[in-house]
């Protein structure tokens, strides 16, 4: 299989999309320079570099969407997406249903956000639930190159407005990405290790920090289930209250703001849905609720940590 | 349904007019009586909208905001399902679920039509991309108010349709007021016109309480977008003359400056005109109000027996 | 005692915090109009109307806290923060963390929300839970004319940016609001009813809908305790939980989208800390995922009814 | 620590540009090493930032962006505080939070430094109104890019500086790039000043790599603010001659543009004009290049031996 980073799978995705359908187009602040083989080989009028004003970017994309065009725009870092949020919440997420089901929105926002870098909460600021929070948007997040080429194609097809992150730390770490088609319909969670004593939940970056703390478990005689959402709306609520069922315990993991994001989400799904089978109570790891800075030691130290989830699915397992 | 063809003679933009007043004026009459809601009405302002509108073809696609009547009505839009929709009943152009405030019919291009202020100058780029990428022939009217234009969309929109040469006809309906708010409390200069010069975009103001003046801006400044590609932009400078929403007793509102502006009522002076030049007689112009009062009562009585919504539909259309 | 409306109740916080302090300014579009009596009394300096543009405002009043000021500006709808998201999330939420703690930002904006007034998606959005995912900013919601009195009072001496939510639905019921100074901790929830047998957590008008469920409940020998918040960050977490320990029933009631919103967090919170007293599932109502209409029953059928909140609870009960 | 005060002769100005010059120099050859993280330089820019700062009084408050080396250090920064900002230790200027992107020194009068292009301009007018309404002397300074001049934040900002009569002098830093696109990609026109003019702002451009003539105009473009309490506009032209964000290969600079502003160099080329004017000797050169060249050095170590920041201020500073 080859080898892709996700930046590449992104280039990969795009690619592809272009070529089977003219009508999709990317643009953004430097979209054109930094992929400049997209120019190369669909010329200037599909792939733009932009002003830099992520309101008129997302506005335009908006405005082309609902009139035939199937854009992908890149508003780099997610903090910049306070830019864009009258255009990305209140256009393209509510005028379809104002208008009555007039108008549809097939667009696509690329935006990098996490540690890793050292740039700061200015640049890296996990704003993802505030877009499930809000109706008529999808929201994804992969953690591999292959699941970020097939969920980018499938969210370019898509008829909605697709909100699609990048985590930062996983931008340049290569993955084999499997050659030729492939999709991933948007709300498919992955299990992508099999346990039975204690559920581990998360998306992005945290969800290799899972898996080592599976690794670390499973030495201690611990049968964790790691689940890699991928998308966070539509989210998959049966693997995840299938997968509790089975375990009766559940740790969700993110490196968001733990207050209202997306763990809160899912520990009320499950102690909604999957209060009979819970063995002992829900766990969140997820950030502060503090900016984060851009100092090496305290970024790392807003990102929860494999032995800080291997603790608490140990303590977990032991009630 | 479909675009109304332009107006062909000077007596149908009175009429265009007359009909948007008598339509306003139901629902002013229906909310002070309880049985409406409150709008935006665009009562003093029918010039503008009517004689930008009749400047277009049927190709041509149009974005509005909240105060979107003239410019609906004068394109051809069905005053019965406008007042559904108000009422938020079920055969309005949005189901019911637009209400007043964001009223899009796509089949008379009129699209995206927003209630966020400075929404329609943000998606107006995206909309002429999409005709000039997809090869449509129709130019983008962007209709937007004094008020709109002090948000940054506007300074975005303008330097991006210029640079990419978008054929979008911005129309600014500079009513004096945004909101409860004077232009002159908002603005650093007198006109949005003078802004739009800074992007090296061909811009206009015009009297846009004359009928018949702006319906010639805007056919020459509809021409320059068709021909050249381009951006331009026409200001047209009228004035509120109801309040924001209703009901507004105006209590804010400069008495002499409203008086002012009142004497310049649209419909008076283009009737009076019209008179004066032998193009309209007395027994023409009663018939007129007649036949415009009717169709206003058959639309009332339409949207009353409209009914509201089915409870499915309360997430119907959410998602495609 | 003297009765005011909501809308009211904010006045005489902000003729009260300006004869205190007369570095408190107040600006937005149409403040002066529709607040004239501010101007007569403060003068045209310190109360102001502003273009239309509530980056900017938004921008304005970040820029002042910082050097001394303390502006409350007026944004009018919730949905027109989206305009002014990176001033309040990225300066006005992070620049302190990020300067070092060499600035703070005692700025308060107002904004209303939710339904009554059938104006549809882009007027009736409740994003409050935006703001409590992100750092550095505090969230209120009031439920009656006294308590916004006392909360904005207290909003305007804190020294951080207070989001502060007027429900539409509430702003023009009177209520009684003491006469004189009174101030409310940010970050104090209130048991607006006592009970045993189930909690109800609520905040903005859905605490009437939860008292009007206890009420009917009372008739069917259901004791429900019912908490308005007040404040969603800071969240009083040791009254919602200490709540729960004792009722061991948790309903979690709000207009918004239930998805990754305040009842989410709570749910969460009480299924981290108080499992060991759940008696039964937790249940959340809340907004579905879809835009708000302006049709009046598609507008009322989006808010959870006193019905609805009495047979979530009975079910419970049952349990 | 303080502002410094103003250069009182041409030498001080070379060499706080070549002070600026080492300064950047050792964070490149440091990120290079892998020893620091790459920033955004403003190599090539020098004349831009130290003209405009040397035209300013103590008590004036200025407020910048990403790229902030030249305006913190021409204010008198310690560069070892900034350097131990840059590495993310606790001697920093900020305590090692804000890393490059976002420094801010409230004790110079640098406050509220945003690393969002465009935030700078909508947080000018509130600082400005706090020095009006607060009685306080000094104007403020708002550092802008090319860039940040197409943010719809521009327009708001310059529309109500206007309007509420706000002592902002802003200077836009036209460097031809924003990232990795030209301006000429991004701007329909060729200067921040031909939009500035809508405003009625008094707007200037002058040639940015000629420190003497960049004072100069500052000098004057400050004193009209002062005098008038009203804001005025001076673009700065200018050339980013490194790549955007260390390291960059700059491999879509167009190659014959760049040689031409290298040419232009603003230490080069002042060097030489004292050189020639007879207000340096080559010696005094020679002196002034060690003296900076120390200067780093001194800083550097004292940047490398400042440690991280202590685990609990994770949360520190997230409310006060
Ligand atoms: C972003 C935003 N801010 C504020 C409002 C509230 N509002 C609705 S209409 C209006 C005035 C608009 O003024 P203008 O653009 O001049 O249009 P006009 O109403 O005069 O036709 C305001 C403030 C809004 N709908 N959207
Ligand atoms: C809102 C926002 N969008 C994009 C970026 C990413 N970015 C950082 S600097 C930069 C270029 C800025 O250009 P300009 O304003 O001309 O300043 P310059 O870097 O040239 O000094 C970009 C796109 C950002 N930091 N903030
Ligand atoms: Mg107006
Ligand atoms: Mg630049």
């Amino acid at each position: 299989m080859p080898t892709l980073t996700l930046y590449d799978a992104v280039g990969a995705a795009l690619t592809e999309e272009m070529r089977r359908d003219h009508n999709v187009i990317a643009f953004g602040e430097g979209i054109a320079t930094k992929r400049h083989e997209l120019v190369d080989e669909f010329g200037a009028l599909r792939v733009r570099n932009t002003p830099l004003a992520e309101g008129i970017i997302a506005g335009t994309a908006v405005g082309a969407a609902a009139m035939g065009l199937r854009p992908v725009v890149d508003l780099l870092f997610a903090p910049f997406l306070c830019y864009a949020m009258d255009e990305l919440v209140n256009s393209a997420g509510k005028l379809r249903y104002l208008s009555g089901g007039q108008f549809s929105f097939p667009l696509v926002t690329l935006a990098m956000t996490g540690a890793g870098w050292g740039v700061g909460a200015q640049h890296n600021h996990n704003v993802e639930a505030w877009f499930v929070h809000s109706p008529g948007l999808k929201v994804v997040m992969p953690s591999t190159p292959a699941d970020t080429k097939a969920l980018l194609k499938t969210a370019i097809r898509d008829d909605n407005p697709v909100l699609f992150f990048l985590d930062i730390g996983l931008l340049y770490q290569p993955g084999e990405v499997p050659a030729g088609e492939h999709l991933l319909a948007l709300g498919q969670a992955a299990i992508v290790r099999e346990g039975r004593d204690v559920t581990l939940v998360s998306y992005g970056k945290t969800v290799h920090h899972c898996q080592q703390a599976a690794d670390q478990l499973a030495s201690q005689g611990i049968a964790a289930e790691v689940i890699d959402l991928r998308s966070l709306k539509p989210l998959d609520e049966a693997t995840i209250l299938g997968s509790v069922r089975k375990t009766g315990r559940l740790v969700v993991v993110h490196e968001a703001n733990r207050l209202c994001g997306i763990g809160a989400e899912i520990a009320a799904l499950v102690a909604e849905h999957a209060f009979a089978d819970l063995k002992a109570p829900i766990v969140r790891q997820g950030g502060p609720d503090a900016p984060v800075a851009a100092s090496y030691p305290l970024e790392q130290a807003s990102v929860p940590s494999a032995e800080a989830i291997t603790d608490a699915a140990r303590r977990l397992c032991s009630t | 349904m479909t675009p109304k063809p332009p107006a062909n003679n000077p007596q149908q933009l009175l009429e265009q007019m007359l009909l948007i007043r008598a339509y306003e004026e139901a629902i002013v009459n229906g909310s002070a009586a309880g049985r409406m809601p409150g709008t935006c009405t665009s009562v003093g302002q029918e010039a503008a909208a009517v004689g930008v509108v009749n400047a277009l073809a049927a190709e041509d696609l149009i974005l509005t905001n909240h105060r979107s009547a003239g410019h609906l009505l004068a394109r051809g839009a069905d005053p019965g399902r406008l007042l559904a929709e108000v009422m938020g009943r079920r055969d309005g152009y949005c189901k019911g679920k637009s209400g007043s405030l964001h009223i899009s019919a796509k089949e008379l291009g009129v699209v995206l039509t927003s209630t966020i202020v400075g929404a329609e100058l943000s998606m107006a780029p995206g909309v002429a991309l999409a005709q000039s990428m997809l090869g449509r022939p129709g130019i983008v009217v962007c209709f937007f108010g004094d008020g709109a234009a002090c948000e940054g969309s506007f300074h975005e929109s303008l330097n991006l349709a210029a640079l990419w040469n978008l054929p979008i006809l911005y129309v600014c309906e500079n009513n004096h007021w945004q909101a409860f708010v004077h232009r002159r409390e908002a603005m650093s200069r007198e006109h949005v016109a003078e802004w739009a010069t800074g992007y090296g975009i061909p811009a206009r103001t015009v009297d846009g309480n004359d009928v018949f003046a702006v319906l010639e801006a805007a056919q020459a400044a509809a021409a320059q977008v068709r021909e050249s590609g381009r951006p331009c932009l026409l200001e047209t400078t009228t004035y509120r003359t109801r309040g924001h929403l209703e009901p507004d007793d105006q209590g804010y509102v400069d008495k002499a400056e409203l008086a002012n502006w009142l004497a310049r009522d649209p419909i008076t002076t283009s009737r009076a005109r019209l008179l004066a030049d032998g193009l309209l007689s007395q027994a023409q112009a009663a018939a007129m109000a007649d036949e415009v009062a009717s169709r206003i009562a058959v639309a009332q009585a339409f949207a009353e027996a409209s009914p509201f919504p089915a409870a499915d539909e309360l997430t119907r259309d959410a998602y495609a």
